[in-house]
């Protein structure tokens, strides 16, 4: 027993890592947008799902993979950026709540989309690098999971860069903590807006794209992983870079070690049991602003 | 929009009424001229959407084809498809509608068990045949008089797999399913059917819908002492999933997949992982590799080529449900000679021999599938395809 | 009393009436009060989700849970254990009640996006409990429930339904705008607003979102039941996450703070997809780009857009946006 | 004896101090003001005194009641109402409904009689619109009896407010910047409406940078800087305090920088109030 201690330890924590990292990259694109305009976007399991399908049916093409990826990432962004301008922009004023149920809306209609555009059928990505499992610690591990390791790293490395060095993200912060203040010092807030709802987009075509080798892909495949990303970001704090990223983490491995050593029918409730419990004792999840107005 | 209600009420009301008053008039006329109706409620959407799909494209074309070649008893079919989205409330309502509103003569579908449930006490009440495409055995049994089905049952499946197992001297099983209600259902029967079949389940363990990664369950499969086969109840992604996952684990007990895996893309989905997985499953997955005096074989390999012709993408056994389901309607009309309710149900009764995708159905008073253990082939993936194990 | 007729309640409760009593003139068959039945009791749902979400200000994604468990609990203590089936629809009730009253006060304590997840969850525990206990629950293939029965008389014919369940929609509606337009009700109303502002009069927040939630949910709990005896049926899929977002949405298209845009949410909601059904692969596309361009074009809901359509002119309202924080 | 009295009351935002070791005391049926740069503690004081804030030290007795560590709500069910420097009006209902809401206190209907309605409540929901009524009138909103809160005027909002907490039959009333963003002839009009309250029984506490309206209505000021007790006294006595004068015209720059780290330190008590605060006091206000 003790001697399968460690390597079922360690399966269970490399396992829960690769989900938990693709929960961070959807969590991470539900953080930006609820930054620049305090709206939880509910399509955002959809640019999962478009970024794996639209890679899917490029390779399915004969496109090489370093351009099939480039291109779908675009195309989903551009999906981002309509969504923006013809969805969320025209409803300007409306209240969350219905900014939130039109970006349901959208996530309806581009799952419908996606079954007239391809089709109802599950579908695979070849892996980057192959299949043959690496053994680490007497576990083992899918190359794949190496690529969704290494390019969530880069994507919150690129990201704290971005938020911290640039101008321009600053900006994008700026415009988070107090629009107006934002707009008086020149900053153009619809910009900021249309930009990250595009960045967003982006993360979520990533994370769909390097889960679609592990997991496969589908036009609804975005529903529950959308959901999983949702209670991420959450429990990280919302708006918190490095909240989405612990969050998924600590999801991600909450779930496999409760289906490891709890209950595997239960896995997902007792995930769910440890956010509720979170938020109890921390009601803007780990690193989230903590509340309150000024009055 | 109660208004709206009220106006889509009356209108269709008044336009439901009109149509009666003209096919009575009609029928006066000439008796049975009209087409004979069929109504179908099927998961084209939602999570059963596997089983849905391949269903309603299956019957529509094959519709089409009998039209096209003069119909049925010299009437053409008509059918009347309605997508539940896999839930089972609008199956009810929507198979109220294909009752009350547009006066079908038969019911199809209810892709699944779920989906099938809520609307056998309407047929029943209407008295009006119901074939449905559900797996769970519940169904048929007890046997309720306007209620058949086509697919073979999750019990049966276990049933195969445990005789293969004893046939290979393993007893000592693993079970790990998914969340659906396919699934669960599978599960149970397994359970139930275990003991009687000499088979111990040592491990039961679960995945959740849309999970992503199970090698945290397989890992504890793994390290239970004695387990000698693995068992995964479920359709969808999660048995290629666990299939790559077992490998990815380097375990190497036989692993054995449900009928839920009724298609191709399984193995497309587990690549070279699918290697050496068995599962049992109705002769259309081998069609050309049936012996030539198969009996099944014209029937599968004409059912392929057509349904793969036609739409670009494999077969599944669940479209074959949906055509085996079809066609028995069709045998029934044929036979009774008349589309009244009762006449056809007596004659779906009493299907002998009919040779379909899923087996040869010989049906009766006590037995609304008609399938035996016979029916299932048990299947090998060997070099990227489905073989006969032999 | 005179001023009584014309207010939105009365004339509103009038009007509502008017169109139960006409609507069977345009029922010609069962499934017309299938679908019927269906909007009431979703109507009865969003009337009392409404009061959470509209004039509290609250939102909950969870109210599926709420609504599974009344069928449920109906189901099982009716079909399994053989209880009368009003009992077991009242006890369901009080069970939903008292747990909505256990769990409402520490999640209440949150707000917008994180009450929003913590509902969410609460509701998706609730369905996994109900689709894994598959002894009990029949699991995710549902399971078969007795009809509704008092004494000997049995409640069957389709008829009968849609006019308990108008009569169940009367009240639940009656009762809203009755709390809406009492101190409570404007405590309610007040906290959503401000929070601070509602607790420096005195008004014990906690206390009335923990009240508004309870009677949120025993209105769910209470469609819950009726429906699961209604079909005959009831499976997990009325408890999905999916389910309780249909119901928010339902909420907000239909327009928040507004007890008839909670009405006619449910019914355009109930009723569209029968006849999107028509558009096959289309349905779900068009669906979606339904429900995107109302809220675009009437943000607060059809009802409120439609009214103020209608309205005489009042003065342009400042770029204010009162409580729309609060709301999510 | 005191009506409310603190003692060494404190609030510390993530180790800034924002009041520090108070020691006040109201005395009943007097106009008391409490002024000070922005950044002062004046509105964090404000917050203790209504329970918003749950003090880091220190004691509130009001009317010999201990009342530190209470919610809000029970604050103001022992007689203490105020209205907010950041308008806290219920824009989701009419004018009068807000006022409406004011007389919960008075208005108790159990849940049962809330939701059938009893003719009894019905009765006491006529009494309620009435007095809500007057109170409006009695505040200079008559104009507004049946307009959309969100269709009044800056001025009138902030009338609103005080006509609302007075719904509540308040013993003590904290007005925080009621002059703020209001024209000179708005603000003149509020001196007389502070002088009416008190006429009324209510004692009421100001914090106010508008130091004509401070020094006209004043019977008792207490001066702020850096959440600490600077100056105490009656008006013209403190007005000559050399160092109040000290703080205002001395210390722009430092005060400025207070607000700044006090605000990145806790958002709670962000340095909002420099964009909202409308600037400086202006102590040459007093001359006019």
């Amino acid at each position: 027993m003790s001697a399968q201690f460690m390597p079922q330890f360690m399966q269970y924590l490399l396992s829960g890592l690769t989900v938990g990292a693709i929960y961070a990259l959807v969590a991470l694109g539900f953080s930006i947008i609820f930054n620049a305009s305090h709206v939880i976007n509910f399509a955002q399991g959809e640019f999962v799902m478009i970024g794996g399908m639209a890679t899917v049916s490029l390779s399915a093409a004969e496109v090489p993979l370093g351009l099939a990826i480039p291109l779908a990432v675009a195309a989903v962004v551009l999906v981002g950026l309509a969504l923006e301008k013809f969805a969320v922009e025209p409803a300007r004023g409306a209240s969350v709540i219905t900014l939130i149920i039109i970006t349901i809306g959208a996530s309806i209609f581009l799952r419908g989309l996606a079954t007239l555009v391809w089709d109802k059928q599950l579908h695979v990505l070849k892996a980057f690098s192959g299949d043959a499992p690496i053994a680490v610690a007497g576990a083992t591990l899918l190359p794949q999971s190496l690529w969704v390791f290494g390019i969530t790293l880069a994507i919150v490395l690129a990201l704290s860069w971005f938020f911290g060095r640039t101008l321009l993200g600053k900006a994008m912060l700026a415009t988070s903590h107090n629009r107006l203040a934002a707009q008086l010092v020149g900053i153009n807030v619809r910009h900021v807006l249309l930009l990250s709802y595009g960045m967003s987009a982006a993360l979520g075509a990533i994370a769909g794209i390097l889960i679609a080798p592990i997991s496969f892909t589908t036009y609804d495949v975005g529903v529950m992983l959308g959901l999983k990303g949702f209670a991420a970001a959450i429990l990280g704090g919302l708006g918190s870079g490095v909240g989405a990223v612990v969050g998924g983490i600590v999801l991600g491995v909450a779930e496999s070690m409760s289906a490891g050593y709890v209950s595997s029918a239960y896995k997902d409730a007792i995930a769910l049991v440890i956010t509720l419990a979170v938020l109890f004792f921390m009601p803007s999840g780990l690193f989230g602003k903590r509340g309150g107005e000024r009055v | 929009m109660m208004s709206t209600l009220a106006r889509y009420g009356i209108t269709r009301g008044l336009a439901a009424t009109t149509a009666v008053f003209l096919a009575c008039a009609g029928a006066a006329f000439a008796q049975g001229q009209g087409p004979i109706k069929i109504g179908s409620v099927l998961s084209i959407t939602g999570a059963a959407s596997f089983l849905g799909d391949p269903e309603a494209k299956t019957i529509e074309f094959y519709v089409e084809k009998i039209n096209a070649a003069g119909g049925v008893l010299g009437r053409k079919l008509q059918l009347i498809t309605y997508d539940d989205g896999s839930d089972a409330e609008k199956a009810r309502t929507f198979s109220k509608r294909l009752i009350e509103q547009d006066k079908v003569d038969v019911l199809l579908g209810g892709s699944s068990t779920g989906t099938s449930m809520p609307v056998m006490p309407l047929a029943a009440e209407a008295q009006i045949p119901f074939i449905s495409f559900g797996g769970a055995v519940g169904i048929i049994e007890p046997v309720q008089k306007w209620v058949f089905k086509t697919p073979h049952t999750d019990r049966m499946a276990c049933e195969k797999i445990f005789v293969d197992m004893q046939s290979r001297k393993l007893t000592r099983l693993a079970l790990i399913s998914g969340a659906g209600g396919f699934d669960k259902s599978m599960r149970t029967e397994c359970l139930n059917v275990a003991k009687k079949s000499g088979v111990e389940v040592i491990a039961d363990e679960n995945y959740g819908a849309g999970d992503t990664d199970m090698t945290a369950q397989l890992t504890k499969i793994k390290n239970t002492a004695g387990v000698q086969a693995v068992l995964n109840a479920g359709f969808g992604p999660g048995p290629a999933i666990v299939t790559r996952n077992f490998r990815q684990l380097g375990m190497t007990v036989p692993l054995y997949q449900s009928h839920g895996v009724g298609s191709k893309e399984f193995i497309k989905l587990a690549g070279a992982a699918a290697e050496g997985v068995r599962l049992p499953a109705a002769a259309l997955l081998v069609a050309k590799d049936l012996p030539a005096k198969d009996p099944q074989r014209a029937v599968v390999v004409n059912y392929t080529r057509e349904y793969e012709a036609k739409f670009k993408s494999e077969v599944s056994t669940f479209g074959g449900h949906a055509y085996d389901g079809l066609m028995l309607v069709v045998g029934a009309l044929k036979s009774a000679k008349s589309s009244d309710k009762a006449k056809v149900r007596d004659a779906l009764e009493n299907t002998k021999g009919y040779m379909g995708t899923g087996g040869v159905v010989n049906m009766s008073p006590t037995d609304h599938l008609g399938l035996d253990l016979s029916a299932f082939r048990m299947l090998e993936v060997k070099g990227g395809n489905w073989t006969l194990v032999k | 009393m005179r001023q009584n007729f014309a207010s939105p309640r009365v004339g509103g409760m009038v009007a509502l009436a008017l169109v139960i009593a006409l609507l069977p003139v345009g029922l010609s068959n069962n499934y017309f009060y299938d679908v019927a039945i269906l909007v009431g009791l979703n109507a009865i749902v969003c009337v009392g989700l409404n009061l959470l979400i509209g004039y509290a200000g609250q939102i909950s994604l969870g109210h599926a849970g709420f609504y599974g468990l009344g069928a449920y609990g109906s189901a099982i203590l009716s079909s399994r254990y053989g209880w009368p089936p009003l009992l077991s629809m009242l006890s369901a009730t009080l069970v939903v009640a008292a747990l909505a009253f256990v769990v409402g006060r520490p999640i209440l304590r949150l707000k917008g996006h994180y009450l929003a997840m913590a509902t969410l969850g609460l509701g998706v525990i609730i369905f996994m409990v109900i689709a894994t206990e598959d002894k009990l629950t029949g699991g995710p293939d549902g399971m078969s429930v007795v009809a509704f029965k008092i004494g000997s008389f049995a409640l069957r014919e389709a008829q009968l339904w849609y006019w308990v369940v108008g009569a169940l929609l009367l009240a639940a509606v009656w009762l809203a705008l009755n709390l809406i337009d009492s101190p409570a009700g404007r405590a309610l109303r007040a906290l959503h607003g401000s929070e601070v502002g509602a607790e420096v009069l005195g008004i014990d927040a906690a206390r009335h979102k923990l009240m508004v939630f309870v009677i949120s949910a025993v209105f769910a709990s209470v469609a819950g039941s009726l429906n699961a005896h209604f079909s005959g049926f009831i499976t997990p899929s009325k408890v999905t996450f999916l389910h309780s977002i249909e119901l928010v949405t339902m909420v907000v298209f239909g327009g928040m703070a507004s007890t008839f845009g909670a009405v006619v949410g449910a019914a355009a909601l109930t009723v569209l997809p029968q006849f999107l059904t028509v558009l096959k692969d289309y349905e779900m596309m068009v669906f979606g780009a339904l429900m995107m361009g109302t809220m675009i074009f009437m943000p607060r809901g059809v009802v409120p857009s439609l009214a103020r359509l209608f309205a005489p002119r009042r003065r342009p309202e400042g770029e204010r946006k009162p409580g729309s924080e609060g709301a999510a | 004896m005191s009506l409310l009295r603190v003692e060494n009351l404190s609030k510390e935002f993530g180790g800034v101090h924002a009041v520090e070791g108070l020691n006040y005391e109201i005395q009943p049926g007097a106009v008391h003001s409490i002024i000070g740069p922005n950044g002062a503690g004046k509105t964090t004081l404000l917050n203790m005194l209504t329970g918003v804030y749950i003090p880091s030290d220190g004691r509130i007795i009001f009317e010999e009641h201990d009342l530190t560590g209470l919610a809000p709500f029970e604050y103001a069910a022992h007689g203490i109402a105020r209205t907010f420097q950041n308008l806290q009006v219920f824009f989701n209902m009419s004018a009068l409904e807000n006022v409406m809401v004011g007389r919960y206190l008075h208005e108790r209907c159990g849940l049962a009689s809330a939701l059938l309605r009893f003719p009894r409540l019905a009765r006491a929901e006529r009494a309620c619109r009435d007095e809500a009524a007057e109170l409006m009138r009695y505040v200079g909103l008559q104009d507004y009896l049946s307009t959309a809160s969100t269709a009044m005027p800056y001025g009138a909002l902030k009338r609103l407010e005080i006509a609302r907490a007075l719904a509540t039959q308040p013993r003590l009333i904290l007005l925080d910047e009621p002059a703020a963003g209001l024209n000179p002839t708005e603000a003149l009009d509020l001196d007389v409406l502070i002088g009416r309250l008190t006429e009324r029984g209510i004692t009421v506490v100001l914090v106010e940078h508008n130091m004509r309206l401070v020094m006209g209505v004043s019977d008792h000021i207490l001066v702020l800087d850096y959440g600490r007790k600077l100056a105490e006294g009656a008006a013209a006595a403190v007005r000559n305090d050399p160092r109040v004068i000290e703080a205002y015209l001395g210390s722009s720059v430092a005060s400025d920088g207070a607000a700044a780290s006090a605000g990145s330190a806790a958002s709670a008590a962000s340095a909002a109030s420099a964009a909202s605060g409308g600037g400086q006091a202006d102590l040459r206000g007093t001359s006019h």
